[in-house]
């Protein structure tokens, strides 16, 4: 059967993690000592595009094709920053966590109208990803303009850093243990999701949604239910990365791409790289962190005038490696098709 | 926007039209300098005035035509470098039109020119940083570094302009001490708030005192790294120790560029029926048309040597024994 | 009464159902739905926005700064009301024509080229130094003009077909997924281009990131005066729209890259060598993008600068609100045209930010891609059989 | 019309599982069910048959709460039901196995086994996927399954897959269970086998309800056979009592001819040489080695073989889908070994692919468009650059006509055609362009009978006009009827070329298998064996 296709793709997982392997060898070798710094700082621009990555699964893998993530992570800046500020006016004062709770419930609903478009009214999920996108691109700007009369908001308080207590005190690499909260729970919620993709009940029936949902519908499971989940909770994770990247930072810039810049879509490649698998997708997303730090890390150090711009695009050239290597992943077989019960 | 300056009870009939550069307003710095300085003439003149934000370069050119073709724009106001392509075309078509741009140059007779000699602004900048780093110094929030001698620049795209700022700081830092390690790195975007933080973040790490920045949006990031590392930054455009409130606790200081002075003038120009086209105004130190301003936390805070020993580079510059130089060695 | 009813129900049932027919329909239902969710937008947001002249008191709720029909207005106004408007409009939509069809040409043969914007922006910066140099050559004169613009549309062309080729290879060969891949080369693309004019071939002594300005026997001759606008750029996108829909109702060539996008098995049956021809459909998508840029370049903004506008994106929703059919795309350019140049119309004279534009075209798109929202609408107000929908054969 | 079948209302509560009372079902346009009563008695196997559209499979969803009738009552073991879908027909103990198998190809064997009904720990948060081993496993052998529980089902054959779906039924409690088409993807042995395994169930007191358009294995395996046609019930009849003639007639309303009159046909000069052709699959392993073969005008040259013994990449390298490693292949004369797929079908190649949804047709065209399929560089359709649409459509609408495609609409998308009204277009295009060689893989497969008699027709009489056949099959009576000679892969050898007539079905059966019964000798009907070669 499909013994075949199977180990050719072991095969080329296997070539793709020597790919990266050598790549970040190679980084490592040339431009000095990793430190605790330089992999918190990985960590911490991990985190947009680890929560996209890691949501986009949970909804690929149920079925639904979810290319607006760029734009739930805007959603889920904006909103935070934007209820930081609409918090600070009301006599409860500007809380963070309640603003990153609204933040969640921000992206998760605009999720869930993705969803209602594309399970109630079939929508081709691809071209209904790219108008979340659009309109979110649009949206936010154009309220940030409407809100404070400029496409860029005031500055915002952000999370404080915790201190893993035990761990921060290590020699060395310590410091690492010292982060916003947000880190934490991406570094939580790698495992975690695997967990629940691979362990439970629920994880059982996302792949069964994306894979055979006929299959599914038939065991007495209601596919359309699971594929709402699955993409709320691409919803909701984008919000803590969007949240998480604008909290972090102090505000929201909704100038050219947004500060969000892209970031989304890094993270639905890293978890075709990935190949939906949750741990692959977190460390492909780290990759990304990691290759950021190092690029910023080479301008400042390195005698070589390379030109900013340039070292920039390096990830990118890397994904298209990977994805010559990788080539087709392993797609859920029915993602992106509209399944409707026969009753 | 519209309806701006105070309705209909103008006592000049002027108007004016401003188009701002890309990144907007907000951005606490270039932008809202410019717009400080309509201001300026509004309440001074009681001018009215439209503007508009473009939201890409290619939006400017049919601004700057949009308010070409009103009869009633007595001049328009081109913000930023990004302009001066357009401007020569429609300069030469709307030849009756009054035009000002900032940061670069129109030979044309209905133009009046305002450049700005940043780098010997970020020339003090960069010296105040390098004793900074050099000095054991803490106040308000922030604290220096006495063990390394780094400093840092973040720059948002790496244009000529940009360079320019980074040359200058450098050259004050090395006027201080050759052996002073300045950092310097590119966010990319003008816009990216969270990879300016990361990248002060590493500087700070790294042993840097103070984060000198020319990146618009990205900025807010380095000023909300330092403010977390303890560190200080050096704002730029306005003062920002003021426009940022927030951060006036870690931004020593700021290299201003007195934007808002410069269209001030040319509407008064227009006000005063005096506006000179064709000329373009070089404007520096000696100019006051740009300057070191110490952040309002650290108005008379700072160790009096440091003050001083700027204060005498600044009157070398204006007199010509320090020669700025405006562009990095490697580029 | 009643068979008038039945006989209205029963055409409307025939409109409802019939496929072409139909999409039009819903391009037209997913307009208005936009339009008024928009309205809604620009309503509401009018009570957070501050304003000096509010337009409507909500007792309860404060003063409301916007009316949606004069913005509408404004933006018709700002699209056709002048000759200096209408110029804008077909300037916009001139490039809409081609960025659109750069996405139709993909979409029919079953690829959804993403990348047509780096295929612009490359493809421009190709057209803005073939004809600085060329022009050095060629009198400067009307000769020159036939000699030099067609030069750079052939640049363009070439250079945005290469760089089309580049995902369309990758997915023929290594089955890499064209919209990844071509996301990627769009930030690519632009880094690139960024790259070379800062540092090498533009104009140095710039601040901005810029070429020189092409001399004038290599811009294209103005239309409408005062704006920049050439009917010879809005023909050629015509000419190519017919082009195209032939190549692909008639042609050989157009039938076997149709079939290799859409079931590459069956192509290779049909004796086609279905993975060059993904590679062909890409790189022809890729031209017409490139031509984009050129057009760009020798009719718009006369050089190469950074922050090409977002053309390639728009042409996205261009292509997919004419049911990537190549003729429907004439119309939906126009408007999409018309909403741009509307949009700086509605921030001149009412404040309303442009960004409202975008989330209009979002929404636009979004309706698009959900046909069956209209069916039921159509269903619950009684008209329509209940037929399954089958799914469209020609997106993606 | 209705039921002439006794024990709808004869019987008395308890004997029959499942009663079918009057079920009508309409889609928008079609009536799939007309007034249908079935029943089906406890304890028994009954066959469903009848042609394609009869609405077999209709009526077996109505049953297990996947359609809602329009009209009529389901009663289980006596009792009422009104489905609200499958679960509820599964808590009535009802299962269903349908044509396309519902399984997670990701997921293991156990995972699918209790999908939807996991067992649980840790307050119901993990899933306890031990214990979903263990039941799967204990489940397996109370049936005599031979299954492991924790391969993945991508990995196991499709008898394999059968078998856990049979276990997933099982493991939800069913009593009757319905099978669509159970046998139409085995292998001969694994339909023995799954018959095997109907008698275990039957002893265990299940109910088996299957479809089938084979009527020799309704007669073997059912106790009692149903027909239906037109979405109406012909009638219920005991295996014991009928035959196949009577069935078939049953289902078409008139006489078929089982047998096949293959009249005498006049074998020309060689058209297609195979000479010492192997190939390598997609992965570089050999899938078909050193085969020499020739098929001549007028004759028709079966292949038989269980799946997968390299018939495919055999079919692949003839019709220039797939280069040969070595070895040469001669067309009409030339040798065409690396030649282009359109020049062979320049030449006059006609190909009837296997997987006709995949390669035979673009799902998403009209069949106006699926008719130029393959035939688009041919001079009778265009000029090479320019499409001729209008003889396309010409040639289009005498196809519809010719192979009584239905519905005759030559402008509707060939994924609103069933499988076999598919397959009568595909025939259709291939044949009806004169070809020097058709190349026919799996021609009839999930066609209705009359569709297959059409077809076999067909193919006769172009041997009549003296065109070289090729024909691949997995259905032994049908390339045993159709050939001249036949070749039997296995594991990518051609082990004999026999005289169809002259070996039993068990004797091909053993080859099929790899071995050489006692029974086949030199002097036999061997032409010409691979060791002579
Ligand atoms: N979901 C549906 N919607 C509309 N029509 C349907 C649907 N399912 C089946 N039909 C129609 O109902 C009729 C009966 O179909 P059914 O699938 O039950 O036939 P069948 O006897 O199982 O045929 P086959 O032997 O091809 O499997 C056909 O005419 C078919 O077109
Ligand atoms: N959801 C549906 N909507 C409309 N028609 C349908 C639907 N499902 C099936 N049909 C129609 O039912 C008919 C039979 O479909 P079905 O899938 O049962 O064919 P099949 O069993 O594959 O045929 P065959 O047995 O010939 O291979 C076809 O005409 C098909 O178009
Ligand atoms: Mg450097
Ligand atoms: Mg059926």
């Amino acid at each position: 059967m499909n013994v075949s296709t199977d180990s050719i793709s072991r095969e080329k997982m296997l070539y793709t993690a020597v790919v990266l392997a050598v790549v970040a060898v190679a980084c490592l070798w040339l431009f000095g000592p990793v430190d605790a710094s330089s992999i918190s700082m990985a960590l911490r621009l991990t985190v947009p595009i680890g929560f996209a990555a890691l949501g986009g699964i949970f909804s690929e893998k149920a079925g639904i094709i979810n290319i607006g993530l760029e734009g739930l992570l805007i959603v889920g800046a904006f909103s935070a920053v934007a209820s930081m500020y609409a918090l600070s006016l009301t006599p409860i004062g500007a809380n963070v966590w309640l603003a990153f709770g609204f933040a969640i419930v921000a992206s998760a609903v605009v999720a869930l109208l993705f969803a209602i478009a594309c399970i109630e009214f079939k929508a081709d999920q691809v071209i209904a990803g790219l108008a979340i996108w659009l309109i979110a691109l649009g949206f936010a700007p154009f309220a940030s303009t409407i809100v404070w009369g400029q496409v860029n908001s005031p500055s915002v308080d952000g999370f404080d850093e915790w201190a893993i207590p035990g761990l921060a005190d290590l020699p060395v690499f310590g410091d690492i243990f010292v982060m916003a909260p947000p880190v934490m729970l991406l570094v939580a919620a790698g495992p975690l999701t695997w967990y629940v993709l691979n362990r439970t009940r629920f994880g059982l029936w996302i792949e069964a949604s994306g894979e055979d949902p006929k299959a599914l519908d038939t065991a007495g499971v209601d596919v359309q239910l699971v594929r709402y989940v699955g993409t709320v909770l691409s919803g909701v994770y984008c919000g803590i990365g969007g949240a998480a990247l604008a909290l972090n930072a102090g505000t929201f810039v909704g100038g050219g791409e947004t500060m969000v810049n892209g970031r989304g879509f890094i993270g639905l490649t890293a978890y075709l790289i990935g190949n939906y698998n949750p741990i692959g997708a977190f460390l492909a997303s780290f990759l990304f962190g990691g290759l950021e730090t190092l690029q910023l890390g080479i301008q400042q150090t390195s005698d070589i005038p390379i030109p900013s711009r340039l070292i920039g695009v390096l990830p990118y050239v890397i994904v298209l490696v990977v994805l010559v290597f990788v080539g087709k992943t392993q797609m859920p077989s029915s993602a992106g098709d509209h399944y409707e019960s026969d009753d | 926007l519209v309806n701006n300056g105070d309705d209909g009870s103008s006592e000049a009939d002027i108007t004016v039209g401003i188009v701002y550069s890309t990144g907007g307003l907000g951005d606490e710095s270039f932008n809202d300098m410019a717009n400080a300085g309509v201001e300026r003439a509004v309440s001074e003149f009681g001018i009215d005035y439209e503007d508009a934000e473009p939201e890409e370069v290619s939006d400017m050119n049919e601004m700057q035509r949009q308010f070409a073709r009103q009869d009633d724009i007595d001049l328009v106001c081109c913000i930023g470098y990004d302009h001066q392509t357009d401007l020569e075309q429609n300069a030469a078509e709307f030849s009756d039109q009054q035009f000002m741009i900032v940061d670069s140059m129109v030979d044309a007779d209905n133009v009046i020119n305002y450049v700005f000699r940043e780098h010997e602004g970020s020339f003090l900048v960069g010296q105040l940083a390098g004793l900074l780093t050099e000095t054991e110094y803490a106040h308000a929030g922030g604290e220096s570094n006495p063990g390394e001698s780094i400093i840092g620049f973040v720059g948002g795209r790496e244009t000529s302009l940009i360079k320019r700022f980074e040359a200058g700081y450098r050259a004050g830092a090395e006027h201080v001490d050759e052996g002073i390690d300045v950092r310097d790195a590119y966010a990319g975007s003008f816009t990216d708030p969270a990879t300016g933080q990361e990248i002060a973040n590493g500087m700070y790490s790294d042993g840097a005192d103070v984060v000198y920045h020319s990146s618009g949006n990205t900025g807010g990031g380095v000023f909300e790294s330092a403010q977390s590392n303890g560190r200080f930054a050096i704002g730029v455009d306005d003062d920002q120790s003021v426009s940022s409130e927030d951060f006036s606790d870690v931004i020593v200081a700021s290299m201003v560029k007195y934007v808002d002075n410069a269209v001030y003038e040319s509407i008064q120009s227009v006000v005063e029926d005096d506006f000179s086209g064709g000329e373009t105004n070089d404007l520096g130190l000696e100019e006051d048309g740009v300057d070191a301003v110490i952040g309002q936390d650290f108005e008379g805070e700072l160790p009096g040597d440091i003050t001083s020993s700027i204060e005498e580079s600044r009157q070398q510059i204006i007199d010509g024994e320090i020669d700025v130089p405006t562009t990095t060695d490697d580029s | 009464m009643s068979g008038l009813r039945s006989r209205l129900a029963g055409t409307l049932d025939r409109l409802v159902d019939a496929s072409p027919l139909e999409r039009l329909i819903i391009s037209v239902a997913s307009l208005i739905f936009a339009l008024v969710l928009g309205a809604v937008l620009i309503f509401v947001s009018g009570f957070v926005a501050t304003c000096d002249s509010p337009v409507v008191f909500v007792p309860g709720v404060g003063y409301g700064c916007y009316n949606p029909i004069e913005v509408y207005l404004t933006m018709l106004q700002g699209a056709f009301g002048s000759p200096v408007s209408l110029g804008q409009t077909l300037q916009e939509t001139t490039l809409l024509l081609f960025t659109g069809l750069s996405v139709a040409v993909a979409f029919r043969a079953g690829l959804f080229n993403i990348g047509t914007q780096g295929q612009m922006v490359l493809g421009g910066l190709a057209t803005a130094l073939t004809v600085l140099w060329i022009s050095q050559f060629v009198p400067n004169n009307a000769i020159g003009t036939i000699i030099v613009i067609p030069s750079g549309i052939a640049a363009g062309a070439v250079v945005g077909g290469f760089w089309g080729m580049i995902p369309g290879v990758m997915k023929a060969y290594a089955d890499a997924h064209e919209v990844i891949t071509t996301i990627m080369l769009n930030f690519i693309a632009t880094a690139i281009a960024f790259y070379l004019v800062n540092n090498h071939v533009g104009d140095l002594s710039s601040d901005s990131v810029l070429t020189e300005t092409i001399p004038a026997v290599a811009q294209f001759p103005t239309s409408i005066d005062s704006s920049r606008f050439s009917l010879f750029a809005l023909g050629g996108g015509l000419l190519v729209a017919i082009g195209i829909t032939l190549l692909y109702t008639q042609t050989v060539l157009g039938y076997e890259l149709r079939t290799s996008g859409l079931q590459e098995a069956a192509a290779e049956y049909s004796g086609v060598n279905a993975e060059r021809n993904i590679v062909t459909s890409m790189t022809l998508s890729g031209a017409l993008g490139g031509v984009a840029g050129a057009i760009y370049v020798m009719m718009v903004q006369y050089r190469w600068q950074s922050g090409i506008p977002s053309f390639g994106f728009d042409g996205i929703a261009v292509s997919i609100l004419a049911g990537n059919n190549p003729i429907g795309i004439i119309p939906t350019s126009l408007l999409f045209g018309a909403l741009k140049s509307g949009s700086l119309a509605i921030n001149f004279s009412l404040g309303v930010p442009t960004e409202l534009v975008e989330v209009i075209q979002g929404l636009i798109i979004l309706f698009i891609a959900m046909p069956e929202f209209f069916r039921l609408i159509g269903k619950r107000s009684g008209f329509g059989s209940d037929t399954p929908a089958t799914s469209g054969g020609e997106q993606a | 019309m209705s039921a002439d079948d006794e024990s709808a209302d004869g019987a008395g509560p308890g004997a029959a599982a499942v009663h079918l009372d009057g079920i009508t079902k309409r889609f928008p346009g079609v009536v799939a069910n007309d007034d249908v009563d079935f029943a089906v008695e406890q304890g028994t196997v009954h066959a469903l048959v009848g042609e394609n559209g009869a609405g077999k499979t209709t009526l077996m969803n109505v049953l297990y709460g996947l359609y809602e009738p329009t009209k009529g009552t389901v009663r289980i073991d006596g009792v009422r039901h009104e489905f609200d879908g499958p679960s509820d027909a599964m808590d009535a103990g009802i299962g269903m196995i349908h044509q396309h198998f519902m399984l997670v190809d990701t997921m293991t064997v156990a995972e699918n086994v209790v999908l939807g009904n996991e067992p649980t720990k840790w307050g119901g948060f993990a899933t306890d996927r031990s214990q979903a081993i263990e039941e799967t496993a204990s489940l397996a052998e109370r049936y005599g399954f031979d299954l492991d529980p924790t391969a993945q089902i991508d990995e196991i054959s499709i008898g394999e897959q059968q078998r856990v779906e049979i276990l997933k039924a099982l493991y939800r409690g069913a009593d009757v269970l319905i099978l669509d088409e159970p046998t139409a993807v085995l292998t001969p042995q694994e339909v023995e086998g799954l018959f095997d395994i109907f008698a275990e169930l039957i002893a265990e007191g299940k109910t088996i309800i299957f479809i089938t358009h084979k009527l020799g294995e309704a007669l073997e395996a059912a106790d009692d056979i149903s027909v239906l046609r037109d979405g109406k019930l012909v009638g219920t009849v005991p295996a014991d009592d009928t035959s196949e003639e009577e069935l078939a007639r049953m289902m078409v309303g008139r006489d078929v001819l089982l047998d096949l009159e293959k009249p005498d046909a006049e074998r020309g000069d060689p058209i297609l040489e195979v000479e010492g052709v192997s190939v390598e699959d997609d992965r570089g392993v050999p899938a078909v080695s050193d085969v020499d073969f020739a098929v001549h005008e007028g004759e028709v040259f079966g292949v038989a073989g269980v799946d997968g013994n390299g018939q495919s990449e055999l079919i692949e390298a003839i019709t220039g889908l797939h280069q040969p490693s070595i070895g040469t292949i001669t067309f009409d004369g030339s040798q065409i070994t690396t030649a282009s797929r359109s020049d062979r079908i320049g030449m006059g190649m006609a190909y009837v692919a296997e997987d006709r949804q995949k390669r035979s047709l673009v799902m998403d065209y009209d069949l106006r468009r699926n008719g130029l399929l393959g035939c688009q560089r041919l001079p009778e359709f265009s000029n090479g650059f320019r499409i001729d649409w209008d003889s396309t459509e010409e040639y289009v609408d005498d196809v519809i006509d010719e192979y009584d495609v239905r519905p005759p609409d030559a402008s509707a998308d060939a994924h609103s055609f069933s499988g076999g009204n598919q397959q009568k277009f595909i025939v259709g295009r291939e044949f009806e362009r004169d070809p020097s060689l058709v190349v026919a893989s799996q021609p009839t497969r999930g066609v209705d009978i009359g569709s297959i008699e059409f077809i076999h027709d067909r193919l006769l009489d172009l041997r009549a006009d003296g065109t070289a056949i090729l024909l691949v099959s997995s259905k032994l009576d049908e390339v045993r009827q159709l050939s001249d000679r036949l070749a039997v892969m296995h594991d990518g050898e051609i082990v004999a070329i026999v005289d169809p007539d002259a070996v039993s079905e068990e004797e091909l059966g053993l080859l099929m298998a790899g071995e050489r019964p006692d029974g086949i000798s030199a002097e036999s009907a061997r032409i010409r064996g691979r060791e002579s070669a």
